[in-house]
């Protein structure tokens, strides 16, 4: 019984582990890419006028 | 006999990097064409590609109307950087090159480093020399062979005066039966060399077909 | 087509000449080679286990990690000063290049082991020198370091234009090697012990290994070396 | 369309893992000479297939990136990889975890089980060549180490077999006598898990295009 436990808790903590830890870097990322995007329209806007 | 270069819309990207973006242009037997240009702005690049180092991410380039890859045969490239091997003697990088384009003969060899001025020097190691004699060695080695097209990226870089002037002898004489394509930024050593000009700025053309005396 | 292998030759030549140049490279290779027969030999008898059985595992384990510092070097010289180009430009096929490295790694393999095999042979003080199989055993060597030093030839070609090459190296190469580890053990086992069991099988196993792994690597070597 | 999938794939698996739990706890029989460990078995199998699985995603999207050099491949097979390591991982992790208590040992060498482990570490080389780079090289190396490691798969399991057909095995893989049911709820967990993976792949695409379109941005402003 320990080992069957076991067994299924680690299966368990690595993929929903994995999949909360690339879901929190992907929203990570997102955001990032909408301070670039806006820096990126600053920086055009700078060089219009 | 005329040979003919075609860089039909050539790009290049690395990555989200575009290094090269539609080039175009052609090239003759006879033409010394000079490519000018700030740093970065592909020049490098277009040479590798040309030479078949590196490979193009779209478009074309045709030798006599057909595909090649690095098996070109005939393609001299001289660099800025030398390209020798540092634990060879300035013969065995002469006849280990002479013998893989299987030209060797020990007196064209002696003929070519009496030249470019290293003959007393032949069995230093290359690492030794100073950088403008390695690239007087360089030289000699792309005059080893014939080739029908020879590519030049910042060749006057390192040189000393002697070997500046021997450059310029070379393009010279090269001129009769090659197309040469030089990267170079210091055009006054060109002065008096009848030559094209093509400049690149951000992977673009943006001035071709300039004839300057 | 002889000119491809004329080439190569040439090539071969070369490497050879400079490893002898630079001897205290192939040098520092051979005495760490000798350092770890002799460690495990030692280990072994410290613990009192049958250096007979062990001698095959001992033998290849000390080549695998050898090879590692041997191979390391193969791109080092065209590394250096961009060489690399001016060798692609002259030889006109990134395929030269691979067989001619190939077999220089493959030549200081072999020589690695006509200096270690003895010792270990001396070290291990192995009794069964009666009905060893000298053409199996020697085979064995043979397919084992062309295996070795065909698979570590494309891998060094990779590494050496990375910045962590010396990490990366046995990482990528070591897991590549295992059915050639299985088939290189059985061999020299057998010629070792004399059990007379069917064997070919293992010796033909090795040989189309190590043809799949020279072949593949040549075709996907234009990849390695594009620039 | 990516998008449309994803929802879709992540609706059918809130449905199929409970019904998978479901079936594997309440459903498939308790063996009768294992007891109830047996039962990791269906999640331990299932994954060891998907990560082989994974691998032939390496394979076939490196051999598509060295054709025609599209980014998204190289991606692809990158994600492809890392989910891959992440079942191996659980495939040798549970493994012991159910060896031990009915072979009374952690660890044969049996050819799965020394194929499974050779197979995590060439993952393992994989990413490391990969190495988070974006450098165009570093692409083109781990599409020629994805082709020669996936190749290598088939011989270090023959390899390994052969092994050991010559020396006798202690401790036999064999002999798990599978009722249909039992056969039922396995293939139950290979599609289940199979969504799993799709779904996984997916999550972790779109996070390496993210990373990829952040370096693009990065490119464009320092301009």
């Amino acid at each position: 019984m320990v080992f069957f436990t076991l067994g299924y808790a680690v299966i368990w903590i690595l993929i929903l582990g994995y999949t909360a830890l690339i879901r929190s870097q992907q929203s990570k990322l997102e955001k990032q890419i909408v301070i670039l995007e806006e820096r990126l329209r600053e920086q055009e806007r700078a060089a219009e006028s | 006999m005329s040979d003919q270069l075609d860089v039909i819309g050539v790009s290049k990207q690395i990555g989200p990097k575009r290094i090269l973006t539609d080039v175009s242009f052609s090239s003759i037997t006879g033409e010394l064409l000079v490519i000018t240009g700030p740093n970065g702005a592909g020049k490098t690049t277009l040479l590798r590609l040309i030479a078949g180092l590196s490979k193009k991410s779209s478009g074309q380039i045709l030798w006599n109307g057909s595909c090649y890859g690095i098996d070109h045969g005939s393609l001299g490239y001289l660099s800025h950087k030398p390209m020798l091997y540092e634990t060879l003697s300035v013969l065995d990088n002469m006849v280990f090159f002479a013998k893989m384009y299987d030209r060797f003969s020990m007196e064209s060899i002696e003929r070519l480093l009496e030249r470019v001025g290293l003959w007393l020097y032949r069995y230093e190691p290359a690492a030794v020399l100073s950088r403008g004699m390695q690239q007087r060695l360089a030289l000699a080695r792309t005059l080893l062979f014939d080739p029908k097209l020879i590519l030049y990226d910042e060749p006057f870089t390192g040189l000393d005066f002697n070997g500046q002037k021997l450059l310029r002898e070379v393009l010279e004489e090269k001129r009769a039966n090659s197309i040469q394509i030089v990267i170079s930024h210091e055009l006054s050593l060109l002065q008096g060399l009848p030559h094209e000009e093509m400049k690149l700025l951000r992977g673009r053309m943006v001035r071709e077909g300039v004839s300057c005396e | 087509m002889s000119n491809y292998f004329h080439r190569v030759l040439l090539i071969y030549v070369k490497d050879i000449k400079d490893e002898f140049r630079t001897f205290d490279n192939l040098l520092s290779t051979i005495i760490f080679g000798v350092m770890l027969v002799f460690i495990f030999s030692f280990a072994f008898q410290l613990t009192d286990l049958a250096v007979d059985q062990a001698f095959s595992a001992v033998l290849w384990v000390s080549i695998f990690f050898s090879s590692v510092l041997a191979i390391q070097r193969s791109f080092a010289k065209e590394r250096e000063n961009n060489v690399m180009d001016a060798l692609l430009l002259a030889s006109g096929d990134r395929g030269i290049i691979f067989l001619a490295k190939f077999l220089c790694n493959l030549t200081v393999l072999l020589l690695f082991e006509l200096v270690v095999v003895p010792l270990l042979w001396i070290f291990t003080g192995i009794s069964a020198l009666g009905h060893i199989q000298a053409g199996l055993f020697i085979g064995s060597l043979f397919l084992g370091s062309w295996g070795l030093a065909a698979i570590g030839t494309m891998l060094n070609g990779i590494t050496i234009q990375l910045p962590s090459a010396r990490l990366l190296f046995p990482i990528l190469l070591f897991p590549l090697l295992i059915p050639l580890l299985i088939g290189v053990i059985q061999c020299t086992n057998t010629a070792l012990l004399g059990v007379s069991e069917p064997l070919s099988g293992w010796v033909y196993f090795l040989i189309s290994f190590n043809i799949l792994f020279t072949v593949l690597p040549l075709v996907l070597f234009d990849f390695v070396l594009e620039g | 369309m990516l998008e449309g999938w994803k929802k879709f794939n992540f609706w059918v698996l809130m449905l199929l893992v409970p019904i998978n739990i479901y079936l594997i706890f309440l459903y498939a029989p308790v063996e009768k000479t294992m007891g109830i460990v047996q039962k990791v078995f269906y999640f331990h199998v299932a994954s060891a297939w998907i990560g082989l699985l994974a691998f032939v995603v390496v394979f076939i999207a490196s051999i598509a990136y060295l054709a025609n050099r599209k980014v998204q491949m190289n991606h692809l097979a990158l994600a492809s990889a890392e989910i891959g390591t992440l079942f191996i991982s659980c495939t040798l992790l549970t493994g012991p975890l159910w060896a031990y208590p009915i072979w009374n040992t952690w660890w044969t060498w049996d050819p799965r089980l020394t194929t499974t482990l050779v197979l995590w570490f060439m993952y393992v080389a994989y990413i490391a060549l990969q190495g988070g780079g974006t450098a165009e090289n570093r692409r083109r190396f781990a599409a020629v180490y994805g082709i020669v490691a996936f190749i290598n798969v088939p011989l270090v399991f023959f390899s390994a077999r052969w092994w050991r057909s010559i020396h006798p095995i202690v401790v036999s893989g064999e002999g798990i006598g599978l009722t249909p049911k039992m056969r039922f709820v396995m293939f139950f967990s290979i599609v289940t898990f199979s969504f799993l993976y799709t779904y996984l792949l997916g999550l972790r695409y779109k996070g390496i295009s993210l990373a990829e379109r952040i370096n693009r941005l990065k490119a464009e402003l320092s301009q």
